[in-house]
């Protein structure tokens, strides 16, 4: 994976690096990110992770926020369905993300920017390979400066 | 209303008719020296110039304000609760309300801030000189009090008797608690310390009771009296009342508001009153010209 | 008010029947004021109205100019302090009114419903009449006018504007969306003017944090309709007032009927049909969709 | 209050009671056949003799029937009493010697058996009458049965016939009765175990599988449910219930002497509060009869390991003698198959060691030794896996000392040929097939959760892993917690355990639980909403979502006590800061403390730059 | 500013606007100029051709004002230098020579209030710095529309108040241009021989015929006197609060300043505002001078129609009608001025 990276770079010749902002709920995939590490998995460093208490706990506003500020890939874990520690906070998760999701795709933000998945307590595995998979799929995306730096003061206000 | 003192006169040192001031909003930087706890959520913030130059050359009058920036959160607007014959540093007394007062909290001594002003006018020192002073206060509007009680007792020959009637919601509530004591403690001052009933601990030894209530039975002497009140826009009112019962004239009482404000300088449109702009015509005002003000403040 | 008295030569018989019980409403104390339309030289659109006596309610007006939603003033302490409230409403501000009713911003009874059965309003009928579902009002204390044919709502046209976005490519609607949002002043009149914007307090007033940008440049702008537009998923029962009010005619009413398909789609859910229906995002389903979720 | 004297003794009886019951207060036993406490007596079988010495007419007079009378002085076992009781019994076991309650009394009251002519012939049962349970040579015609019917339960199903030596309790025309409502109560109070309701009972009365022997033996509705249970009562089985089914029977209630028995009683809810919970649902076996080739269900003498616990057990339905359940022979080989369901990858089983089965079945073949002891037993196993202490030495000892034969490998095929299963599978230690001719098969199948542990998970709001075992709040640091605050966690419910593992969790959860309810006030994580009521709008859509249901409306009330709104409130002892809440609320009107939106703000500040 | 004496006409040639852009182009001027956008409405925006320049519209859909006070503009700019100290970079730099081509009267004339309040004691740097660096160059209404009404309020579809240069666009004859100050003599200069000092007697055309519809100083006459009037409450109630009047007012100048930033940078933005937002003169204790929408409605007149007149001798209003035009429930500032004008005479 770190190989990837590097290939990544080279690909295009820069440093640049993703800047994938992760926000996981505490009790699954906060804890399969930590087996992950746990197990001495390897993993892309170009994520960065918000421990919430649920993914029920995610607002929107995070993930926008996240790109405002220049995130180029925003990801939200949670339990698997069924297995939320507060019972539905990741059914509620699972209606209100995937809607703002369409929202922002539907404005022309690149919804493949915003991932969603469940990664329980258990599944270091997965979490290290989701990682992977998607830190690839942000070499792939490229940096996501549009949102962010659009500020310019008008010419007439 | 007295001769000599025009209506809402601009008592701005440094604004001359004609000659403009040239606004960027650009703060100046200053550094925090030192941090007082004044009460549960009211910090006083004692502030130097980062610039040599700006700090020789700046000079404010008491009752004046600036505005206060925390980069990243904002500006906001406080008085200058220092006395301006103290030389070098400014202090503001701040209750943490929202945002920029939130993160001026959180700041530490050695931070830096920025600093805009100062604005607006003062408090009639001049009118003052030689007449009995009676400060009223109330909560955290001693704060601005405080710059001109500091000025007058350095000054203290200048003026006749000096009465400060300070009360609070309670105990934790007073502010400036060493500043009271010294107060207390001077001979050439009369002083009277109150909490609101409920307010006090089996240690207090000062008074119980609301402001007004304690000032009609203390009931200074009106003559050649200047009254100089700030506090809650309710103990403002009442302590009016009561000052008119006292046979007080509202023409020699003054007080400061504190309507929002963004600029400072008279351009951002919240803080008038009327036609009266706060941030240029006030923030000080005599009592009897408030009251004939349209009530928005 | 300057309003007041203004009663049209050739009132229509709906007119007249509205008058009427608006007038016996006032009369007899059932309200302190209904609300209704009223026409207003130098508007091409009919106006507010607020008739507090019986003459007052003689200046009331339907017709098609009627296209306001005055659900609007229903939750406002002003308007309330006028006394129990009389709405004229047609049949898609009802969808308001129930979602209001949802979210316990009225009671039924603070509220007495003038209901108007409507074919649509504006020459040509606006988007909105050509798919409304909902031209007779039901559960009003009072409804007026002759019944409405229902055409049946075209799902397909409900949506054409939505199908047309989505074909586009994803660097086609940014482009689209960063002019349009460019636009925006931020005047706010877009929630201002929504019955479902009732918050005491807006998410961008909220400073602490400022979760939206309050500058209108193009990075505020989008969290600004973005949020605006999300908060009402499931809720926006339509009616089409945010992209009217908007001076600078940004689409508004684009934005909401992709979130509002998306919740018929997903959760086979329309707002604002009943007083007691459960809004989507305040309850899940195990069953609930799950593409796109890793 | 009565005084007599019995056998020397002062005893004292109240008005209607008799000797009998006045020498049973003293403790003295009088022995009876025809006697039951909720019967009245009649004196039939006149085991219960006893002499009256004084205070009435003296001479032999049947204890049970006998009135307790003012001034009775009465001898219970006299040379007279004696002689009589002998006489009788010894007659009553001429007419019934296998009744084994005669056979006690015969030997407690020196009554050698009579010898008889000729033996006494028997009656035909009625029509239809199963082979079955009741031995109707047992009879001593002591009528209780008929009496039980008649007069207690009502439905007068029975009565005598017949004369002298013909006499017998029987159905009207001997045929099965239709009034008969199979309450037992007949089979229940006769003394020598004569009866069997069945006899009787034109419909069928359903056996009641013993749950705790696994179906081994039956039970009655109204029964202990296992050896040592505790509190150490029996329960009624509804369900299965003659009163709760038909209305009528109670004879349980007329007849128990405790009087403890209400019938009109009602199942109630119970609520309590609690300040902590500890789960130990524990575990239940896989069901094996997945797997087709061992033939589990269809071929009787293939059990499992828990249902092979109960055929040695000597409270078990065999009384601890171990026999194959096909036809009652003792087994003379045996063959345990280890890891049914465990260890596997794919398939209908489970990827995890159920950790105990190594050493159960290492139990089993010495129980298995010990109770045949000619027998041949043989394991098949992946790995011997014994870790724990002496557990090695444990298994080492049964593998070394013979006492089973132990095969690495699997079995791939049970089929039955000639009265006994044949076990085909691979010894891979020898390279061969092997193939067995046994008469038992016990299949070690994986442990799995209890049924229902996930629902239960559920209510409690405490989570659970992939497999349905309920997970600890952290694997190293706090292993006996759950996530939820106040719930604990103790044994096999956990995961699959041995007994000192589950006992040494059990008393981890009990103290921790302990250090929790000794405090008159609960320490917990500061981690929940506070509603901000300047800017509620008091919508409830917080209320909808709040799984915890720690949302309620309150009113605020202006200074003249007037409600001026109603507005969210969070229970703090509720709510769980999961933050559902402040999603919804969309003016942002709810904060989490510890993950204010201020915080989370900051974080991602700091996150992105 | 800059008033010249004398006003001067000149006579433009057909193709005056080319030149115009070309030269001005060549000195690196901006040119901003009416175009309309693909929504079909009109704004000034940066053009070079005149192709792009629309001359059929009525009025600009953002006003004038924009240009001097854009609807955000940063004032400051600072960068996290270490723990707790910040380096305050130089505000954005001062704008570039600009020629505004083709605003109304009325929204140049707005500029004289503008003016008025960022040079009131205090100068107004940002402010002050765009307004030296541009040239307003107005077209003068030949063809007025429905809701407006200069004439009402001081002004007039041919008023040359705050502009450097007028521009009379008259049918199918010649352009005139009128000179007022000196940055419009040198707007003139960049048109070389396309702009011929007009005939001596050229008369400017006569401006179009406007009803007035009520007397500025009767109403403040009225306004003096009702700070307390039932008429606030009724006219008020249908006001929904929003800022679209006040933004797309010319003369409404009010603004916020907010910090906006990063870990790292953060800039101090001002933006417009509105008196109209409940929030704008709300204290932190929660208290609000002007805690509802009949005081804030209030207060919107009360200042551009007395606070001004008082400390500015002018009403804030140049009678654009954009206010009128853009209110989502036909709120009509000039309803409410004739309605108060008929309070007064009754
Ligand atoms: C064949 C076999 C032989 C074994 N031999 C040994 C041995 O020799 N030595 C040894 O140490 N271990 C042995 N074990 C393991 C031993 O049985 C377990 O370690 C032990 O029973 C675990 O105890 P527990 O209390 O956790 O669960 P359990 O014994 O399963 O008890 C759980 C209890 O909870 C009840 N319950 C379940 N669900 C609910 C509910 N929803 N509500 C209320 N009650 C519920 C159940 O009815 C049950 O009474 C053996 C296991 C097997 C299968
Ligand atoms: C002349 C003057 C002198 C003042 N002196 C002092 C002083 O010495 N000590 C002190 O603690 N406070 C003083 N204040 C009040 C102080 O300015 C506000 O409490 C502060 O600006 C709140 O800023 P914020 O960013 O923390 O609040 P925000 O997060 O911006 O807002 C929180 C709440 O405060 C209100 N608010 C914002 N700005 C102001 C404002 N300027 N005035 C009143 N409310 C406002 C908002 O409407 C909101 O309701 C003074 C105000 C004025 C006008
Ligand atoms: S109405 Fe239009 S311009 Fe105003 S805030 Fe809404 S979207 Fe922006
Ligand atoms: S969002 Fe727009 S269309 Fe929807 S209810 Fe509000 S005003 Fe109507
Ligand atoms: S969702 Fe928010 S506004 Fe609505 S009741 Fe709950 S806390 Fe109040
Ligand atoms: S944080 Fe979660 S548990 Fe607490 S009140 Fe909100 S929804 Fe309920
Ligand atoms: S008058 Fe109209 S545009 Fe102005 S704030 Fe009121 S509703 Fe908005
Ligand atoms: S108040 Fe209205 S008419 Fe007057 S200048 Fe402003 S927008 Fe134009």
């Amino acid at each position: 994976m770190t190989e990837k990276k590097t290939t990544a770079a080279q690909r295009d010749g820069t440093d640049w690096q993703p800047r994938i902002v992760a926000f996981l709920c505490n009790w699954c995939s906060y804890a399969g990110a930590d087996l992950a590490g746990m197990s001495r998995n390897d993993y892309p460093a170009a994520i960065k992770i918000v421990r919430l208490p649920c993914s029920g706990r995610v607002d929107p506003m995070f993930v926008l926020k996240s790109f405002e500020r220049g995130a180029d890939m925003v990801l939200v874990s949670g339990c698997h369905p069924g297995d939320c520690h507060y019972s539905s906070g990741n059914y509620h998760a699972r209606r209100k993300l995937p809607a703002f999701r369409e929202l922002l795709g539907f404005m022309g933000i690149d919804p493949r920017r915003f991932k969603i998945s469940w990664v329980s307590a258990a599944e270091g595995n997965k979490w290290s390979s989701l990682v992977a998979d998607i830190t690839e799929e942000a070499y792939a995306l490229g940096p996501f400066q549009e949102f962010p730096k659009c500020t310019a003061p008008e010419k007439t206000g | 209303m007295t001769s000599e003192e025009p209506a809402l006169q601009h008592v701005q040192a440094d604004l001359e008719p004609g000659r403009l001031i040239p606004v960027d909003y650009r703060p100046d930087k200053m550094r925090i020296e030192a941090i007082t706890v004044e009460t549960p959520d009211v910090k006083t913030f004692r502030l130097t110039f980062c610039d040599a130059q700006k700090a020789g050359q700046f000079a404010f009058l008491p009752g004046q304000f600036g505005l206060y920036s925390v980069f990243g959160a904002g500006e906001a607007t406080f008085c200058i609760a220092s006395s301006p014959t103290r030389k070098g540093y400014i202090e503001c007394s701040v209750k943490s309300a929202g945002k920029v007062t939130g993160e001026l909290h959180q700041c530490e001594v050695g931070d830096t801030i920025g600093f805009r002003g100062p604005y607006g006018n003062s408090f009639p020192i001049d009118r003052m000189k030689g007449k009995n002073l009676l400060f009223i206060g109330g909560g955290i509007g001693l704060a601005p009090l405080r710059s001109v009680i500091g000025n007058c007792l350095d000054w203290r020959d200048q003026f006749g008797e000096v009465f400060i009637l300070y009360g609070a919601r309670s105990v934790d509530d007073l502010v400036y608690k060493e500043e009271l004591e010294t107060w207390r403690n001077r001979t050439d001052v009369r002083t009277l310390f109150t909490v609101d009933p409920g307010g006090e601990t089996p240690d207090w030894d000062g008074q119980v009771g609301f402001v007004p209530t304690v000032l009609e039975e203390a009931a200074p002497n009106p003559e050649n009296t200047i009254v100089l009140t700030c506090g809650p826009p309710i103990m403002i009112k009442f302590v009016l009342n009561s000052l008119t019962k006292l046979g007080f004239s509202l023409d020699a009482a003054y007080t400061t508001l504190e309507n929002r404000m963004k600029c400072g300088v008279g351009k951002c449109g919240r803080c008038n009153v009327g036609n009266v702009y706060v941030c240029k015509d006030g923030p000080v005002f005599r009592c009897d010209q408030l009251q004939a003000l349209p009530q928005e403040f | 008010m300057h309003r007041t008295g203004e009663n049209r030569m050739n009132a229509t018989p709906v007119e007249e029947s509205l008058r009427e019980a608006a007038a016996g409403a006032i009369a007899d104390g059932t309200v302190g004021v209904v609300i209704g339309y009223g026409h207003e030289a130098g508007s091409d659109v009919a106006t507010p109205l607020f008739a507090r006596t019986p003459e007052q309610a003689r200046g009331l007006v339907f017709d098609a100019t009627c296209v306001g939603n005055l659900a609007i003033y229903l939750p406002k302490p002003e308007v309330r302090a006028l006394g129990r409230t009389g709405l004229v409403v047609k049949g898609c501000d009802l969808r308001a009114v129930n979602v209001l009713l949802r979210e316990h911003v009225i009671e039924r009874e603070d509220v007495f419903l003038i209901g108007v059965r409507c074919a649509g309003v504006c020459e040509p009928p606006l988007h909105k009449c050509t798919v409304c579902p909902v031209h007779d009002p039901s559960g009003c204390d009072v409804t007026l006018g002759d019944s409405v044919e229902q055409p049946t709502a075209d799902a397909s046209r409900a949506n054409a504007l939505v199908a047309e976005m989505e074909a586009k490519s994803i660097e086609e609607r940014w482009e689209f969306w960063k002019r349009q949002m460019t636009k925006c002043v931020r005047c706010y009149a877009c929630r201002q003017v929504c019955p479902l914007c009732y918050c005491k307090r807006c998410i961008v007033e909220k400073t602490t944090p400022q979760w939206v940008e309050t500058s209108p440049h193009l990075r505020g702008n989008l969290a600004w309709n973005v949020v605006r537009a999300f908060h009402l998923t499931g809720r926006c029962v339509g009616c089409g007032e945010c992209e009217r009010v908007c001076p600078v005619d940004i689409p508004l009413g684009l934005l909401n009927q992709k979130m509002a398909g998306l919740m018929e789609q997903w959760f086979d859910f329309q707002s604002g049909l009943a007083p007691d229906e459960q809004a989507p995002f305040t309850t899940w389903d195990p069953n609930d969709p799950e593409e796109g979720i890793l | 209050m009565i005084k007599l004297h019995i056998d020397g003794q002062e005893a004292e009886a109240e008005e209607g009671q008799t000797i009998l019951d006045a020498a049973k207060g003293l403790g003295i036993e009088i022995p009876t056949l025809c006697h039951h406490r909720a019967i009245p007596p009649v004196g039939a079988c006149r085991v219960c003799v006893v002499e009256i010495r004084d205070g009435g007419r003296p001479g032999l007079v049947p204890a049970c029937a006998y009135p307790a009378q003012e001034g009775l002085v009465v001898e219970t076992a006299s040379e007279a009493v004696r002689e009589s009781r002998s006489m009788t019994i010894q007659l009553l076991l001429a007419r019934c010697p296998e009744a084994e309650v005669l056979r006690k009394l015969a030997e407690q009251w020196d009554a050698p058996p009579l010898t008889l002519d000729a033996p006494l012939d028997h009656v035909e049962p009625p029509k239809g009458v199963p082979e079955g349970a009741g031995d109707r040579d047992k009879c001593i015609l002591c009528g209780l049965c008929v009496r039980v019917c008649q007069d207690i339960i009502g439905p007068a199903a029975t009565a005598f016939a017949g004369r002298g030596i013909e006499r017998k309790v029987t159905t009207p025309y001997k045929l099965l009765s239709d009034v008969c409502i199979g309450c037992g109560a007949c089979a229940l109070v006769c003394p020598t175990g004569a009866i069997d309701p069945a006899e009787f009972c034109s419909h069928s009365i359903e056996k009641i599988p013993n749950e705790f022997n696994l179906g081994f033996d039956t039970r009655t509705p109204i029964h202990l449910p296992f050896p040592q249970a505790v509190p150490n009562k029996p329960i009624l089985d509804r369900e299965n219930c003659i009163h709760f089914r038909t209305g009528g029977c109670g004879a349980c209630e007329t007849i128990c002497p405790a009087g403890a028995i209400d019938l009109e009683m009602e199942d109630e809810i119970v609520e309590e509060e609690v300040g902590a919970i500890i789960v130990a649902t524990g575990y239940e076996l896989l069901d094996p009869s997945v797997y087709e080739e061992y033939g589990y269900g269809r071929y009787p003498d293939v059990v499992t390991s828990l249902e092979f616990e109960r055929l040695v057990s000597a409270s078990g339905p065999t009384n601890g003698e171990l026999t194959r359940p096909s036809n009652g022979e003792p087994p003379k080989s045996i063959v345990f198959l280890q890891c049914i369901g465990s260890r596997e990858e794919t398939g209908p089983g489970k990827p995890y060691c159920s950790k105990i089965c190594c050493m159960y079945t290492a139990k089993h073949a010495i129980l298995y030794k010990h109770k045949v002891h000619d027998g041949q037993a043989f394991v098949f196993f992946m790995d011997v896996r014994a870790g724990g202490k002496n557990y090695e030495e444990f298994v080492r000892r049964v593998s070394k000392e013979k006492v089973a034969t132990y095969l690495r490998g699997r079995v791939s095929k049970i089929f039955p040929h000639d009265g006994k299963l044949v076990v085909q599978g691979a010894d891979t230690l020898s390279g061969g097939q092997v193939e067995i001719a046994a008469d038992m098969v016990v299949l070690a199948a994986a442990v799995v959760p209890s049924k229902g542990a996930t629902e239960l998970a559920q209510k409690l709001r405490i989570s659970y892993d992939q497999h349905g075992f309920l997970s600890e709040a952290h694997p190293k640091l706090r292993p006996v917690e759950t996530n939820t605050a106040g719930i604990f966690l103790a044994g096999a419910c956990h995961s699959a355990k041995d007994i000192p593992d589950s006992v040494a969790q059990a008393s981890a959860a009990a103290s921790k639980a302990l250090g929790l309810v000794v405090h008159d006030r609960l320490t917990r994580e500061p981690t929940i909403g506070i509603v901000n009521e300047l800017t509620c709008n008091g919508c409830f859509e917080c209320e909808n979502v709040c799984a915890y249901g720690a949302i309620s409306p309150k009113d605020i009330k202006d200074r003249s006590g007037a409600t001026v709104a109603v507005l969210a409130n969070i229970n703090e002892g509720l709510c769980q800061g999961c933050g559902a809440c402040m999603v919804t609320c969309r003016s942002k009107s709810i904060e989490v403390q510890g993950y204010t939106d201020n915080q989370l703000f900051s974080e991602i500040n700091a996150i992105t730059r | 500013m800059n008033d010249v004496s004398e006003t001067k006409l000149y006579r433009l040639e057909a193709d005056w606007l080319d030149a115009a852009l070309g030269a001005l182009e060549r000195d690196g001027v901006e040119v901003l100029a009416p175009v309309k956008d693909e929504d079909g409405s009109v704004n000034l925006a940066p053009v070079t051709a005149s192709s792009e320049v629309a001359t059929d519209y009525l009025n600009a859909l953002i006003p004038l004002k924009s240009v001097f006070m854009p609807r955000t503009e940063v004032l400051i700019e600072y960068e996290r230098a270490g723990v707790g100290d910040v380096e305050v970079l130089p505000g954005a730099a001062p704008a570039g020579q600009r020629v505004v081509l083709g605003c109304r009267p009325c929204d140049a004339r707005a500029l004289v209030m503008l003016d008025s309040v960022f040079n009131w004691d205090y100068e107004d740097v940002p402010y002050r710095a765009r307004r030296d660096s541009t040239t307003v160059v107005s077209w003068a209404c030949m063809d007025p529309g429905p809701h407006c009404f200069c004439t009402s309020v001081g002004g007039s579809p041919h008023s040359a108040e705050g502009s450097d240069a007028v521009v009379y666009l008259a049918g199918s004859g010649p352009a005139l241009l009128q000179v007022v100050t000196a940055k419009g003599a040198a707007f003139v200069e960049s048109l070389g021989d396309r702009a011929q000092p007009a005939a001596d007697g050229t008369a400017l055309p006569e401006p179009p015929e406007l009803e007035t519809k009520f007397d500025t100083g009767e109403i403040k006459t009225w306004l003096d006197e009702n700070f307390e009037s039932e008429l606030w409450e009724e006219v008020s109630l249908r006001c929904l609060g929003c800022g679209a009047c006040s933004f797309l007012c010319p003369t409404c100048h009010c603004f916020d300043i907010v910090d906006e930033s990063t870990w790292k940078h953060g800039e101090r933005r001002r933006n417009w505002d509105s008196c109209a937002f409940c929030q704008f003169t709300q204290h932190a204790s929660g208290h609000n001078p002007r805690p509802n929408q009949t005081t804030r409605c209030r207060q919107r007149v009360m200042h551009k129609f007395k606070y001004f007149p008082d400390r500015f001798e002018q009403v804030a209003c140049v009678g654009c009608g954009r206010c009128a035009q853009n209110c989502g429930v036909g709120q009509n500032l000039v309803s409410i001025l004739s309605r108060i004008q008929s309070e007064e005479k009754p």
